[in-house]
């Protein structure tokens, strides 16, 4: 099918603003599920609250937009009644890690069979550029107009810590990587984490006078590096793209479909 | 499965009624003293079919039986006072996007941790308002525990009917204590299933678009209709949208379903209260003390009588109204500052005959109690 | 392989594109650019390769490849 | 049936919150009486003194707590010393001198069964304590009958454990007929 | 610091009024339509010698300013809607320990996310009930900026005063708009400072043992004194207790220190009132849209006058009570469905005269729409 | 001074059961804190609710019991308003690990100077005995009668993947190592978290037949081994013990006073 | 003075919400006056049409939106099309025929400049193009004297950027004049 | 180094012991013993190496060692 068939068309031209990379990664999740043979009704899209999280308006599948921060929870209701459904979590970076950040590691510890997408563009977007848990350390936004003290997660690392199955990073200007590792982290069956870098080329970009869309790309094309590559022994604060976990360990909504069985 | 007679525990009475209504899936965590629900659950859901999880926090633990509400389970969450707090965003969401679940709140004394396993009803007003925003609610409660089997399923039954939340307020006294409960056999006592919609595939299928007789036909998730769930203002299909025709039509469908039935909905029940000259109004634990008082005094010759609320939210003030009509005096009995008291007072043409007679102080408020308030009330003094 | 034959459209949605700029950047052969609307258009069509990138890259669904 | 209100008082491990709920239970299951079962439930009841309230009546039961039983039982000094002024004047008191030295004399009918040293003795299990008081309590109050709560113990308890329970059971009515 | 007259926002004048009042720690979560409190306050209170942190979630946010008020600092928070709810818990605990703090909540059309951006009043009630168990609460707002300068430092004074929580409740149309602010020289306005015990070091502190006239002095951690906090019942050191006694005493005062003073601390404005046969009741931005339809009344000869309320809890019941005596109608303007207007009825001895001049739907109340529900009221029709 | 001089001795016998971990986490932390030579006065602790989170009350200092999973957060407000104090934060696990998972993960990558001990009996003592997220897979408790499903959190790998700057572990089975450790922790200037497993008798060992206070013990001793130690080697299975992180990196609550600097 | 109410509409990147600031500060702080100023705030605001409303007074202002302006500023299509028709009977409706066709007549004064080619002609920097089109309502409108607006921008920009905009504000003043 | 002026007598506080017998299991020298009681008690004292171990294990604070 056409990437066109997954969308709900009439409301779009969508709300993103022009070069927010929020619609990239939108696009290659499609053409992933398209290139999965999924069926339609056999997805569910749960999100929050961010700019990020307004795609579960333009997705035509089960769509779930939830309230800010909670998307893994109302997921994990949905996963355990009907663990036959492929179930997205797409979030921003805000949403899984700030407010959502005990959402994201129990889901992880339990390893329920849930694929969580981070849409990450380092800044609060929705609500107009505050930094967030991203925001790597010195960068500028709303609410840290001289740069920000906090630092910031590493989502692989965070990820890896608390037990994720399936761990892995790449970027918008890196459209065909979005679906290829989409596409295993959605068959993997446990809980699959994929940040994607996502330019908000409106707050980040501006606060940060890193230019607009096309310079944010540039820049997650020069800073990024596949894993274990050369180019990362020679420079190691290049940020690593690729697969850092796959591992095959029992999945939660499965176990919970045996525990009946257990007891008797 | 026959009628059989047991003996159980309020918080088991409770997995009871809620396993004859039909309940699939329970999220919860711990809370004093809300736990044992959670605890007998965790054995009994699996055993009957359903899924039972402990989540990372109440708030996981309401919004994930809002997800799984959507895949067509019916669905409970129980908590106590600081749990009831943190769930407050959560219930705002299904009042929004309309899911049908099951809250059960064990009231304790507040605020804050207050005193976990003493005795309290002060959690009457924030189960009306806890969450922001203009919304209405349906809330429940019973003193005695086969009363208390049937209004869980009722729960059940209007949560499905009208596609809400619904909170089953308690408190420790009803929830720990033990007697007889009757189980009776299925199908005897009425239980509402999920409507689904009778729209075909391929048909356009609006979830948020009532029928002639109000209800909203559901589709499950991961059935043949694709829709969008959303908190935000929405139309009927449940897509966002900033039309301020839309907001008036969604908010106001919102408080009227509610609302417009708290009388013809209203669950109570009437002792002694023909010729009452003094009306007592009390609900959950406080209404044994009262009854008890009641009856004692009926043996006494003193003309007294119980109206004894089920349902507090929506507040049925017709139906109080008109019972309070002609006494003497009513008194309302709870434990709190009167947060009933204050409804009473509102519903009734007389409201300087309304008193309080109340304990907040976590002991359980005693026939004796309530009997020197009267006395008081009725100028004879303690 | 007959290059002709494999060559398809780039069909771009004026109504949705937004005019970021990205698959003009981006494309490897500057097929692209963006008209005096500020959207996107085919200038150099022969030169197209269909790497498919723009159409991957676009973040409003507004490149289609036919 | 009058309505009858006991209380049994203790510490946490000796069993009064589990052979309460075994009483009422047999009164409601097994004799078609009305009955209501309630306890203390608190910080306290870690470790310190533990009650649980026990109604029993043909007629409906509102108000669940006693406020002056009919029979106390008490099972540690601690609990002697804060409850034993409630009993009903001409009730039952009944004691356990391997656990209470009783100070005072209340108006009520006081009994000191060496229910403790007899289930060690006889039985040898100090688990069983609790169904041994049960059996002395109904005994002298003929509230129950003994085959009442063995088969409520059998829905309880795993069978190759019952045998033990009846005969602390036993115990306790023989202790409390002697106790005449 | 001279009195200098500036051109403001909402958002930024309640920020001029935490810094006049001494503001030292804040900490919030962006929000819709609250963020710019925080945006503005990250680059103003630091260079004012305080603290700014953006925390994790709503939650965490009045966690921290409750830890940061014990050390003896000013602080605040602001929030809209869903971190309001969020922040239930939170408040109960700030309440029982009885801790000093400000909150702003700028409210937007709820329930759930509802419609961000839009305007709306539908919190009120929750302000008073949100979190579980018995309590009271101090809550106010304001209608125009000046008054909002006044009334920020007003929040920290009551917060100081009384060691309560104090929320301060808008609307987007206050928070967003801009209009002359003077900001008075530093003195000219009261500002309340922390209480700190006098009891010397080694001698026993009691941190909940109230003076004669009823305020608690504190003393900072890691001062002189060493005691504990909690949100358990708790006795005059600080220190859980289970006596339902020391619970009666606190929950009596930590209610009555409030409700006591409904009238005697009521802040309120009365325009057009002394002569008005019909009396509008409002607050927040929809009391704009009423003094403008009172002005245009008067002016057009209708005997028609204002009482806005800037004290919505504790409601002071007896001036409302007196306001309304001698109307023809008493018209509550406000957007909700009527959650002061029922404190108004509640207040009123003729609760038949008392109707709601409302709307909910996100759309701004004009001048209009009152109009056309007074003429209707009084029988005229739209 | 001895230890009584840091207790508030009115309130002992505590109500901790006979055999509870807790108390020998308590008095060993007493010690670290008396072998540093700190005024009580200096010194604020911060609990959450739980078993572990009654200790605010025994100690003499500066004390607030909070609510459940946030100790954290109030904690947070303290430091930075007064980074001169040494903050305290003793939880429970499912206090610091469950519902306050967030707090958690936030305080460690803002690495603000607080010590997190975590009194880990694997189990929520306070409420009767149910799984907590460090309940190990397919051990019993109240709302787990069969064995969780859960998969635990291993919490030395979890702080290590959200940035804490000093992370340990002990049991009671070693209280001298406890001691030391938390001396080591607390003169830590960042984050620092310190993992104590502490035997729960009451549920923990009962729900899982596991015996009493020294059987639960023993099992600390036997099954857990110094980091990097021969025995490890031998059977991976064992638990390791000591300082896994310790690193110096910029403070949250002194960057917190610099920031009006910064700005003009 | 009589109450005015003003209404700028446009898209986001146009400025019209900050002139709409300058203007209302200006007669506050400036020219003693009261102003209110209040703008469309909500998911429009994002890309779509912007639109901010002032009311200047010399009494308080308590309603604080306008609902017929006086004077209406449309500066996109999408604007004109939404606002035009709220333009007060007798008004003044200011376009920049860059930016807006103008489609029907209104029953007001409705005036075309060419603000934004001026600005690109006679200063090459866009971002001013707000202040020309303050400079020429105010030469319009006399509702405000120029040196207001300046000291206002001497508040909130940088010294580098005064005479930009002051030159902006001259050339709208200019226009402004010419189209009497 | 002379051993007994080194010897530390240990104090143990009858009120505050629980009997939870952690100092009896893990003393080196097995000095300690449960009483009739359940309180614990010095037994063997002439055995005690004075190596605090009970008192730093002791979770009731009940030890002490002067
Ligand atoms: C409880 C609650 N708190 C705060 C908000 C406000 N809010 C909405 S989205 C958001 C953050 C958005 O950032 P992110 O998740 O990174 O998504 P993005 O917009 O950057 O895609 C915030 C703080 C909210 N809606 N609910
Ligand atoms: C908001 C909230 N939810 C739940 C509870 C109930 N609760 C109190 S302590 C606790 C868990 C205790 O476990 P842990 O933190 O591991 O401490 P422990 O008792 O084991 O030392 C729970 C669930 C509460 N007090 N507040
Ligand atoms: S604000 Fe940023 S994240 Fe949001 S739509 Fe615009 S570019 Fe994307
Ligand atoms: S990438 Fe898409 S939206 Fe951007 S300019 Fe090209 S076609 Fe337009
Ligand atoms: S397909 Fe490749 S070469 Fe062709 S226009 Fe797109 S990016 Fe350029
Ligand atoms: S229940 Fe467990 S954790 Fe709590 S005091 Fe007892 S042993 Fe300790
Ligand atoms: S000091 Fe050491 S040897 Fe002596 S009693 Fe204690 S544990 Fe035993
Ligand atoms: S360790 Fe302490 S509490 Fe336990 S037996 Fe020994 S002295 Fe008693
Ligand atoms: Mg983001
Ligand atoms: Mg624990």
């Amino acid at each position: 099918m056409s990437v066109k068939d997954y969308i709900r068309q009439r409301f779009f031209p969508h709300i993103w603003c022009a070069g927010c990379g929020h619609g990239i990664v939108m696009s290659n999740m499609i053409r992933a599920i398209d290139q999965l043979g999924m069926a339609k009704n056999e997805v569910v899209v749960v999100s929050g609250i961010g700019c990020s999280s307004r795609i579960t308006g333009y997705l035509d599948f089960h769509t779930l937009h939830t309230i800010h921060g909670r998307a893994l929870a109302f997921a994990t209701g949905v996963k355990i009644s009907r663990p036959d459904l492929t179930v997205l979590v797409p979030m921003g970076d805000g949403d899984a890690l700030s407010i959502g950040g005990n959402h994201f590691i129990h889901a992880a510890r339990r390893n329920i069979d849930i694929t969580a997408i981070i849409m990450n563009n380092s800044i609060y977007g929705m609500t107009g550029g505050q930094h967030s848990p991203t925001t790597p350390f010195g960068m500028k936004a709303t609410t840290a107009t001289c740069g920000t003290i906090d630092n910031e997660f590493d989502i692989v690392n965070l990820a890896l810590g608390v037990g994720a199955s399936f761990v892995a990073r790449t970027t918008t200007y890196h459209p065909k990587e979005v679906s290829d590792i989409l596409k295993k982290a959605i068959v993997h069956k446990g809980f699959s984490v994929v940040e994607v870098m996502s330019q908000c080329p409106t707050y980040y970009g501006r606060k940060n006078n890193m230019g607009y869309a096309v310079d944010l790309m540039t820049y997650y094309k020069e800073k990024t590096t596949p894993m274990g590559s050369k180019r990362k022994q020679e420079d190691p604060k290049l940020i690593e793209r690729g697969i850092f976990m796959e591992e095959s360990r029992p999945e939660y909504a499965h176990l919970c479909t045996l525990t009946d069985q257990r007891q008797t | 499965m026959e009628s059989t007679v047991k003996f159980l525990q309020g918080s088991e009475t409770v997995v009871e009624g809620a396993l004859y209504a039909g309940l699939q899936f329970y999220a919860g965590y711990p809370i004093t003293p809300s736990t044992e629900i959670s605890e007998i659950l965790s054995e009994r859901l699996p055993l009957a079919g359903g899924k039972f999880i402990q989540m990372e926090d109440e708030i996981a633990s309401i919004c994930s039986i809002i997800g799984s509400s959507l895949t067509g389970s019916k669905v409970m969450t129980a908590t106590s006072g600081p749990g009831f707090s943190l769930m407050q965003e959560g219930i705002g969401y299904a009042i929004m996007a309309e899911i049908p679940l099951v809250l059960v709140n064990v009231q304790r004394v507040g605020p804050s941790t207050g005193a976990p396993t003493a005795v309290a009803q002060g959690d009457v007003m924030q189960a009306r308002w806890g969450t922001h925003g203009e919304h209405a609610i349906f809330c429940l409660t019973a003193s005695n525990l086969q009363d208390l089997f049937r209004l869980t399923i009722e729960a059940f039954n209007l949560a499905e009917t009208y596609r809400s939340p619904v909170i089953l307020i308690l408190d420790e006294i009803v929830a720990h204590m033990r007697e007889k409960v009757i189980v009776p056999e299925a199908g005897e006592i009425e239980v509402v299933e999920r409507l689904h919609t009778s729209v075909p595939e391929g048909t356009e299928y609006h979830p948020y678009l009532p029928r002639e007789d109000g209800r909203l036909p559901m589709s499950d998730f991961g059935g043949k209709h694709r829709y969008n769930v959303t908190g935000l203002i929405h139309d009927m299909w449940g897509f966002p949208s900033n039309d301020s025709k839309v907001a008036y039509d969604l908010l106001r469908h919102l408080v009227d379903k509610i609302e417009h039935r708290a009388d013809s909905l209203a669950q109570y029940k009437e002792y002694f209260t023909d010729d009452a000259e003094d009306l007592l109004i009390s609900y959950g634990s406080s209404a044994r003390s009262a009854l008890h008082m009641v009856e004692r005094c009926r043996q006494r010759g003193m003309s007294v009588g119980l109206l004894e609320l089920q349902s507090l939210w929506p507040f049925p003030k017709e139906t109080v109204k008109s019972k309070c009509e002609g006494r003497n005096h009513v008194l309302v009995v709870e434990m709190n500052t009167g947060q009933i008291s204050k409804e009473v007072s509102q519903a009734s043409s007389e409201p300087d005959k309304v008193y309080l007679a109340n304990r907040f102080d976590g002991a359980f408020i005693s026939p004796e109690d309530i009997m020197q308030i009267l006395n008081t009330v009725q100028g004879k003094g303690i | 392989m007959g290059e002709k034959q494999l060559k398809k459209k780039i069909i771009i949605d004026r109504e949705w594109c937004k005019g970021c700029r990205i698959c003009v950047a981006f494309c490897p052969k500057k097929v692209l650019v963006l008209d005096e609307e500020d959207k996107a258009c085919w200038k150099n069509s022969e030169d197209c390769i269909n790497c498919g990138l723009c159409e991957l890259r676009c973040p409003d669904l507004a490149i289609e490849m036919a | 049936m009058q309505t009858k209100g006991i209380v049994f008082s203790g510490s946490g491990g000796q069993g009064v919150i589990t052979a309460s709920i075994i009483m009422a239970e047999a009164a409601v299951i097994r004799e078609g009486l009305n009955a209501v079962q309630t306890q203390v439930y608190g910080p306290e009841a870690r470790g310190g003194a533990t009650r649980a309230d026990i109604i029993i009546s043909d007629q409906l039961i509102h108000y669940p707590k006693v406020i002056n039983p009919h029979v106390l039982v008490c099972l540690t000094q601690e609990a002697y010393g804060k409850f034993s002024g409630i009993v009903r004047p001409g009730g039952l008191l009944l004691m356990d001198p391997h656990f209470v030295r009783s100070a005072h004399k209340v108006n009520a009918r006081q009994v000191e069964l060496n229910m403790y040293k007899g289930v060690m003795e006889r039985i040898g299990k100090p688990i069983v304590f609790n169904i041994c008081m049960l059996g002395a309590l109904i005994s002298m109050t003929g509230l129950l009958k003994a085959e009442s709560i063995i088969s409520v113990l059998k829905t309880k308890i795993a069978p190759e454990f019952i045998e033990l329970n009846r005969a602390a059971l036993e115990l306790g009515l023989e202790l409390g007929s002697n106790s005449e």
